[in-house]
């Protein structure tokens, strides 16, 4: 277990230097974008743009720029480029939106995609199972941006069925508005991992349901349903449980960008797109190392799951 | 992007492998095509969207015809303060508030007009050319590096393996579409400049490089595990033993192999890319304006839906059956050359 | 050279002569894109309470099938089971699936080829076993615990206490037959179904679980019906043997009869391939020529008719199960008449019924 | 203010100035517009009132904020020693004093300005407010490297505090005596715009205490109408009654209880709202497809109003072929106003002066000499492009990302490309568009440029276009004009405090500007007024400096 952690630790290590490497190499190369500049407003003076590369350490060389970013971001004092706001408390901000649209889309994803893989694989050629294969098909084939959009508007402007977007949290309007607004977004994300859970798992159940052990179980004289669960189910589920859990993991790090973007949620991800469509780095920085660490950490789990879940497994 | 990146049926990433290792498609040099091709003519599924692909790829290639000939406009034409005679009645092409004409279903402005009074059903058309181009450069690049990679890390294993699987982890870790937006964004204010090659910021071959290389991954990570177990293969080690050089044993023996798993992906990575692009697009990151693409289409019809509808309705639909259509040709093609799914295996079997 | 000595069954239950097992008629066909695979075909089988049945053939000849068809574990989609299966009095064809599954694990169970695949992987052992005592009587957790342990202790298995917390892959090959043989006997049945329950075995672990079956069946006497491919085991273990092939039964009989008086060209074959276990090896094994046939092309008539020596315009028909006058009890499934099948027997191969040859003779001649 | 972006941050310092023009066409189904400053009917007082933003404001700190939903948001919490007056139309440009008594005594030289502190005003928190609090709110805009800096860089030693980089430095150009008031600014540099500056929003007076950082999170103690007493960053922000406030002549209470701004990005939803009266006031206009749903059904509470602004196509003399008068010419003849009209959905007056009509100096250039507005003669241009010999030029049109520099930008792109020229447009990224063609490497040929006013005069506008401003970098004379006729009237007319003495100099500059077309205005942005139906629609002002006036919020 400790060789383990060690090995996870220096992978973070690793990974979160690349990542913070690469972001800040894109947007120093980008031309035009000096972030003194942007900083002086709309009336800069030369007086003022050299007050703030000295302040902001923007004449030192480079690699110091890039140790003092990596230093503010973990002590908490990054500041935005574009409004000087602390990047940490605006991320802190969103956060919970993002933890919101991220918990309830997970669950969307992991209980559609069970429920479809599974009616899919019981009854293999099947109209519903043929169903359930187009419908996934459709699901992965979906851009979001699309059916977002046309979901927000419809159901939601048009229609009233559901809110048009924005996101209301539950000390505000209670669990049940914060769901409600949660609704649509965690649908239109969930689609296309449906579509793909459904699949992984149709194939992985099937394989599973062809089992030896699968067949032992129901010589055992076990209920159809204990077969299938307790069996079946809990192999099979692994290789898509792994899936799951990257995919939420990516979502947790502002991977959600289209979706929180068309649903005006306001969350991580969409401060994501906005800071780099703004080229405004330290927000970008911060961000996509959060997204990192959020991934290989929820890669360690996976394994300690994989490894509960599969006691072949030895972490 | 989480969404709408991942190919079908294609795990995220480098997930904590099953026990198993990779087993390898038997190798069948010959006759993949043809097979192929039997298996999509003979389903329903392989028919329609074969059609579908011909019908979407035909119509884009055909842009300049209805342009010239028919809508009498190009794609970047405004017609601000145009009128057109609409059921006997001029009616202007944009109007005063700035609300576009609808779908006229004459020959001009077939599908109506957008903001800029430009006719949508060109644009249409062009997008269309331009997602294709993108999106054929951007797959060609994914499977030649993704073949190279894979190839490498798989054969000769040990150090250059490990630099290139971290390196592809890495990749993995990020949300591809915030790397693509960061690089679309830096690369569309300056152009590439590499020395002697220059891209300017608004060619269409910078979304198409940006794309290429960051799918990278999804097809170095199978390859990489079917090499390793073609490498243990008899007709390696019976090569070897002969005394063939790496090169030959790589040409002769493994590349051909691998023709299973590349025609398998090749139509699953490029529905992913004609999404990533048109995402890509549709933060502003892809295809540069006035050029029209899916992505862009559908994000300036955003901006009008409560008036104009089918401007977003009409470029998503067509975008999402183009990834259908891939995306089911994926399906018929792989149960045709694969059906014991082994290349799917080599992509969830990692590490 | 001698035929491998078949040892009596040890104090086989004499009074146990009520029929436990009742199999006539009976056929399966699956169904396939180029129409139904008759896998069985028109079998006829008895087992007696106390009994040990073999069946054996090669893969494909239908005795797996046979087998799970008992525990309606071949129902499915399209499947087209016929024919009649009692046990105990019980219809295993015409049962409703909830039926059945009371009469799995509890009356009859089964332990199957490789105990690898055949325990789930992901499961502690003793889960397992307990989970199937659970679902058959109403004990609680800590009772079927502690059933389980003692079941384990019952094959054999060392410091059970502790292993039953284990994984299957933590145990040796020779261990998970043992478990499996402890899950299939824990709830007491009266059949036990053992297909090819040795043959991933090495040879020293098959004879410890062989012994440990028949061990197991003269405490408990229950009848076991042994699904092999090896005549060796059937030897050392049978009452009674069906020779099995293309689907169809083409040889039965009490098992010394079997080895003594083969009467079916393909019994000869198999009896013929057996290794001597004493003497000089031979250079080569004498093999059956040609492949076992696809059940999706056989033969018309005698299914063996493809690779037989002996094939002659009648083999066009398919032979009746028949006994010989004379021999109560031994069936088979061949037009050649009882006296030409001596002789050229003897010719196929001169070690076969050579030892019981005269006797038999004497006797039929008496 | 600058180029604002339309769609999320802007807009508008406008200024309805000229209620004539305000209500002009086509946005006169409101009631009988508030003209002048004499509002019909005073608002009630009371109420807890709730607007929508489409962003936060960049800033809620004086020092920094520099956007319209800065400025607005803040005017009603923090006053200056000058202030503008709480009115609509030109009045509202008109300085007056705020925490000053008068307005300041200017010397000969126009290097030294003198002002005196009411006495027995109190902050928000009830502390007293300080003569020498002046400098402090004046040094947190230089040390904290504000937007606004530029505009108290003339003071003497401003230059060497920012350099010296540390706090609590001394501005040696600023004495304050907190005894007596008396507060005394000398200049380094003779600039007849200075009263402007102190009366912006930048000068708004924060209590002598407040830390050198940013204070979105915790805004700074000030005095106002309001105080803002709760944030919740990018969320939302309330400002209620301060009860420390003492009217005073031209900075009156508000009406409002309290003032609740969330920010919504769905600009779609944002109209709903208030349609629906769910939310009483927008600060952005609808989504022009929604322009014709809001004035059916809530037109009596919509309104549209110029706003002190200029959009128009630089075209950079110093490069080809625009270095041709005939080809600046072609591009006036060329672009058609009418067309830009619709892409604005309706929301820009045009025009083709560089001037907004709301400016004192403003006169209006007539005839228009490339045509007048909404109209084009393709064919004339195309004859001058040929002349020019300048067919087939390639040009690179460079616009920004935002709506509607974007749309605006391909329109000239493809028109060029109908009169001869070979043109492309070039979408860069907003944050750096204009960083980007304000350096001279790019040579940007033409290209999207606008501007909001800072201050209500003139030399805001005319510097864009001034021979003298021009940098190597950050150019902000994207044409690189520089006409010395022009340069002249521009340094002459700036020099001058009083605007009215100059105003014939501005509409001279401004003639010429255009007669030589070496900028092509096309018009001026127009806001819009929405309200829910509670509110005193016709009271609430539309202020030409800080847009709408949070002050004059109130109940019907």
């Amino acid at each position: 277990m400790i060789g383990f952690i060690i090995r996870r630790l220096a992978s973070m290590v690793l990974v979160l230097f690349a990542v913070s490497v690469l972001v800040f190499a894109i947007f120093n190369i980008i031309p035009g974008g000096d972030p003194a500049v942007r900083m002086a407003g709309k009336n800069p003076t030369d007086v003022q743009i050299e007050a703030i590369r000295k302040e902001w350490g923007f004449d030192k060389p480079v690699t110091t720029q890039y140790a003092k970013m990596i230093e503010k971001t973990f002590d908490g004092q990054l500041i935005s480029y574009s409004n000087r706001e602390n990047v940490l408390e605006r991320i802190k901000e969103g956060l919970p939106r993002t933890l919101s649209l991220t918990f309830w889309s997970s669950l969307f994803m992991l209980v559609g995609g069970i429920a479809l893989g599974m009616l899919s694989a019981l009854r293999p050629n099947s109209f519903a199972d043929r169903t359930i294969n187009a419908i996934a098909v459709v699901g992965i084939s979906l851009p979001v941006f699309w059916i977002g959009g046309l979901m927000s508007y419809y159901l939601g402007s048009k229609a009233g069925i559901i809110p048009a977007g924005g996101y209301v949290s539950i000390s505000e309007g209670g669990v049940l508005d914060w769901f409600w607004h949660l609704l649509a977004p965690s649908l239109a994300i969930s689609f296309l991992f449906i579509g793909i859970y459904s699949r992984v798992l149709r194939g992985d159940l099937l394989d599973a349901l062809r089992a030896d052990y699968v067949r032992t179980a129901e010589a055992k004289g076990l209920s159809k349903r204990r077969v299938v669960v307790r069996h079946a189910l809990r192999n099979a589920l692994i290789p898509m449980i792994t899936l799951w859990g990257l995919d939420v993991a990516i979502t947790l790090g502002g991977g959600a960008v289209l979706t929180e973007t068309v649903f005006d949620l306001d969350g991580v991800g969409a401060y994501l797109a906005d800071s780099t469509r703004s080229l405004d780095v330290p927000p970008v920085m911060a961000i996509t190392l959060l997204g990192a660490i959020a991934v290989v950490v929820m890669n360690a789990i996976i394994d300690i799951l994989y490894a509960y879940l599969d006691p072949r497994i030895r972490l | 992007m989480a969404e709408a990146t991942q190919p079908a049926g294609v795990p995220a990433s480098g997930t904590p492998a099953p026990a198993a290792t990779a087993n390898v498609p038997d190798p069948v040099a010959a006759g993949l095509w043809r097979a192929s091709w039997r298996a999509i003519k003979s389903s329903w599924a392989g028919r329609l969207s074969l059609l579908t692909l011909v019908l979407i790829v035909a119509s884009s290639l055909a842009a300049p015809l209805w342009a010239n000939h028919v809508a009498d406009s190009g794609p970047l034409t405004n017609h601000l303060t145009d009128q057109i005679r609409l059921n006997g009645e001029l009616t202007d092409v944009v109007s005063f508030e700035g609300i576009p004409i609808g779908p006229t279903g004459q020959k001009r402005f077939f599908l109506g007009a957008d903001a800029n009074g430009r006719d949508i059903m060109v644009r249409l058309l062009y997008g269309g050319r331009n997602s294709l181009q993108i999106s054929l450069v951007a797959t060609t690049i994914t499977l030649l590096l993704g073949t190279l990679f894979g190839l490498i890390a798989g054969f000769f294993r040990g150090w250059v393996d490990s630099v290139i699987s971290r390196g592809l982890d890495i990749l993995q870790s990020t949300p591809i579409i915030l790397l693509g937006i960061a690089l679309g964004v830096a690369t569309a204010l300056g152009g590439i400049n590499l020395g002697i090659v220059k891209i300017p910021g608004d060619s269409l071959f910078i979304p198409a490089l940006i794309i290429g290389v960051i799918q990278t991954v999804y097809v170095a990570r199978p390859l990489r595990g079917i090499t390793l177990s073609l490498r243990e293969r008899p007709f390696v080690e019976a090569a070897r033993s002969q005394g063939a050089t790496n090169m030959r044993i790589i040409r002769r023996e493994i590349l051909p192999n691998l023709g299973t798993s590349l025609l398998v992906l090749a139509p699953i990575i490029f529905a992913q890319t004609v999404s990533y692009e048109a995402a890509l697009s549709f933060l502003g990151a892809g295809v540069q304006p006035p050029n029209p693409s899916w992505g862009t289409l559908i994000s300036d019809g955003l901006d009008v839906l409560v008036s104009a509808p089918h401007l977003t309705i009409i470029p998503g639909a067509v975008l999402a059956a183009m990834v259908l259509s891939l995306n089911l040709l994926g399906d018929v093609v792989r149960e045709a050359i694969d059906p014991r799914g082994m290349v799917a295996a080599a992509q969830k079997d990692e590490h | 050279m001698t035929a491998p000595t078949a040892p009596t069954p040890a104090g086989a239950p004499d009074a146990a002569s009520d029929l436990l097992l009742d199999i006539d008629g009976l056929g399966v066909a699956f169904p396939s894109e180029r129409g139904p695979i008759h896998a069985v075909r028109d079998v006829r089988l008895t087992l007696r309470r106390g009994e040990v049945l073999a069946v054996v053939g090669e893969s494909g000849s239908g005795k797996s099938v046979t087998a799970l068809t008992l525990l309606g574990l071949t129902r499915g989609r399209g499947t087209a089971i016929t024919g009649k299966a009692e046990f105990d009095g019980i219809d295993l064809i015409g049962a409703s699936d909830s039926q059945l599954r009371r009469i799995r694990g509890k009356r009859i169970a089964m332990v199957f080829q490789d105990p690898m695949s055949s325990l789930n992987p992901v499961l502690r052992i003793g889960h397992q076993i307990a989970e199937q005592i659970r679902a058959h009587e109403g004990v609680g957790k800590a009772e079927a615990r502690k059933r389980t342990i003692d079941a384990l202790t019952e094959v054999g298995i060392p410091r059970a206490a502790e292993r039953v917390d284990a994984y299957p892959h933590e145990f040796s090959g020779g261990m998970r037959q043992r478990v499996m043989i402890a899950m299939a006997l824990v709830c007491g049945p009266e059949l036990l179904i053992a297909d090819e329950p040795t043959t991933a075995l090495d040879v020293t672990v098959q004879a410890q679980i062989l012994d440990l079956i028949l061990r197991l069946r003269d405490e408990r006497g229950m009848s076991v019906m042994l699904v092999t491919h090896d005549l060796g085991v059937v030897a050392e273990t049978a009452d009674q043997v069906a020779v099995m092939y293309g689907g169809r039964i083409v040889e039965q009989a009490p098992c010394d009869e079997l080895f003594a008086d083969p009467r079916h060209p393909y019994s000869w074959g198999l009896i013929g391939s057996i290794p001597p276990l004493t003497g000089a090896k031979p250079e080569y094994l004498p093999t059956i020529a040609g492949t076992p046939p696809s059940p999706l092309a056989l033969p018309a008539g005698c299914p063996f008719r493809a690779r037989c020596p002996h094939e002659f315009e009648q083999c066009a028909e398919v032979p009746p199960l028949a006994e010989t006058a004379g021999a109560p009890g031994h069936l088979d499934r061949c037009w050649l008449p009882i006296d030409e099948k001596r002789i050229r027997r003897a010719g196929a191969d001169g070690r076969i019924g050579l030892l019981h040859d005269a006797e038999a003779t004497t006797e039929e001649s008496a | 203010m600058k180029y604002t972006r339309m769609t999320s941050a802007v807009a508008a310092l406008s200024a309805t100035a000229i209620f004539a023009a305000a209500c002009g066409s086509d946005s006169d189904k409101s009631s009988d517009s508030g003209s002048g400053g004499a509002a019909t009917a005073e608002a009630k007082s009371g109420g807890d009132f709730t607007g929508t933003y489409s962003s936060f404001p960049d800033y809620l700190d004086p020092a920094l904020s520099y956007t319209a939903e800065g400025w607005t948001t803040l005017w009603p919490n923090y006053t200056g020693l000058l202030t503008f007056k709480h009115a609509e139309g030109a009045e509202g440009s008109e300085l007056a004093p705020g925490l000053a008594e008068a307005l300041p005594e200017i010397s000969e030289d126009g290097l030294t300005y003198k002002l005196k502190l009411r006495s027995g005003l109190k902050y928000s928190d009830g502390s007293p407010v300080k003569a020498s609090d002046f400098e402090h709110t004046i040094k947190r805009v230089l040390n904290l490297e504000s937007g606004g800096s530029a505009f108290y860089l003339s003071i003497e030693g401003a230059e060497a505090y920012v350099k010296a980089g540390k706090a609590d430095g001394d501005i040696s150009g600023i004495t304050a005596d907190d005894a007596t008031g008396d507060i005394t600014i000398k200049l380094a540099t003779k600039d007849g715009q200075f009263s402007f500056y102190l009366a912006m929003d930048f000068a708004g007076l924060v209590k002598g205490d407040t830390p050198f950082e940013n204070a979105t999170d915790k805004p700074a103690v000030g005095y106002g109408p309001y105080s803002i007493t709760e944030v919740k960053p990018n969320r939302s922000v309330t400002m209620t009654k301060n009860p420390n406030f003492t009217p005073l002549p031209d900075v009156p209470e508000g009406k409002a209880d309290s003032i609740t701004i969330n920010v919504v990005k769905n600009q779609r939803r944002q109209a709903q709202d208030v349609i629906n009266d769910q939310v009483d006031f927008l600060i952005d206009p609808p989504t022009p497809d929604q322009i014709r749903e809001v004035k059916a059904k809530a037109g009596d509470r919509y309104k549209e109003e110029i706003t002190n602004s200029t959009y128009y196509y630089f075209l950079n003399l110093r490069t080809k072929p625009f270095d041709d008068e005939r080809v600046r010419q072609a591009v006036g003849y060329a672009v058609d106003e009418r067309a830009l009209a619709r892409i604005f959905g309706g929301l820009l007056a045009p025009s083709c002066n560089f001037l907004p009509p709301g400016m004192i100096g403003y006169e209006k250039v007539d005839p228009c000499p490339w045509g007048e507005p909404g109209t084009a003669d393709v064919e004339k241009a195309k004859a001058l492009i040929k002349e020019a010999g300048a067919e087939g030029t390639e040009v690179t049109v460079w616009g920004n990302d935002e709506d509607p520099s974007s749309p605006v930008t391909e329109y000239l792109a493809d028109t060029l490309n109908s009169i001869g020229l070979k043109a492309k447009p070039r979408i860069v990224d907003g944050s750096v568009y204009f960083q980007t063609i304000g350096n001279q490497k790019t040579k940007a040929q033409t290209g999207f440029a606008n501007w909001f006013q800072d201050f209500p005069s003139p030399a805001n506008f005319m510097f864009l276009v001034d021979g003298a401003s021009i940098q190597e970098t950050n150019n902000q004379n994207f044409g690189n004009v520089d006409d010395k006729e022009i340069n002249k009237l521009i340094a002459d007319a700036k020099a001058n405090p009083d605007i009215n003495a100059v105003k014939g100099e501005w509409a001279k500059a401004d003639k010429l500007l255009v007669d030589k077309a070496y900028v092509i205005p096309y018009g001026n942005r127009k806001l819009t007024k929405i309200t829910s139906s509670r509110v005193n629609f016709d009271a609430f002002q539309f202020n030409p400096v800080y847009n709408h006036d949070l002050t004059t919020l109130g109940l019907k």
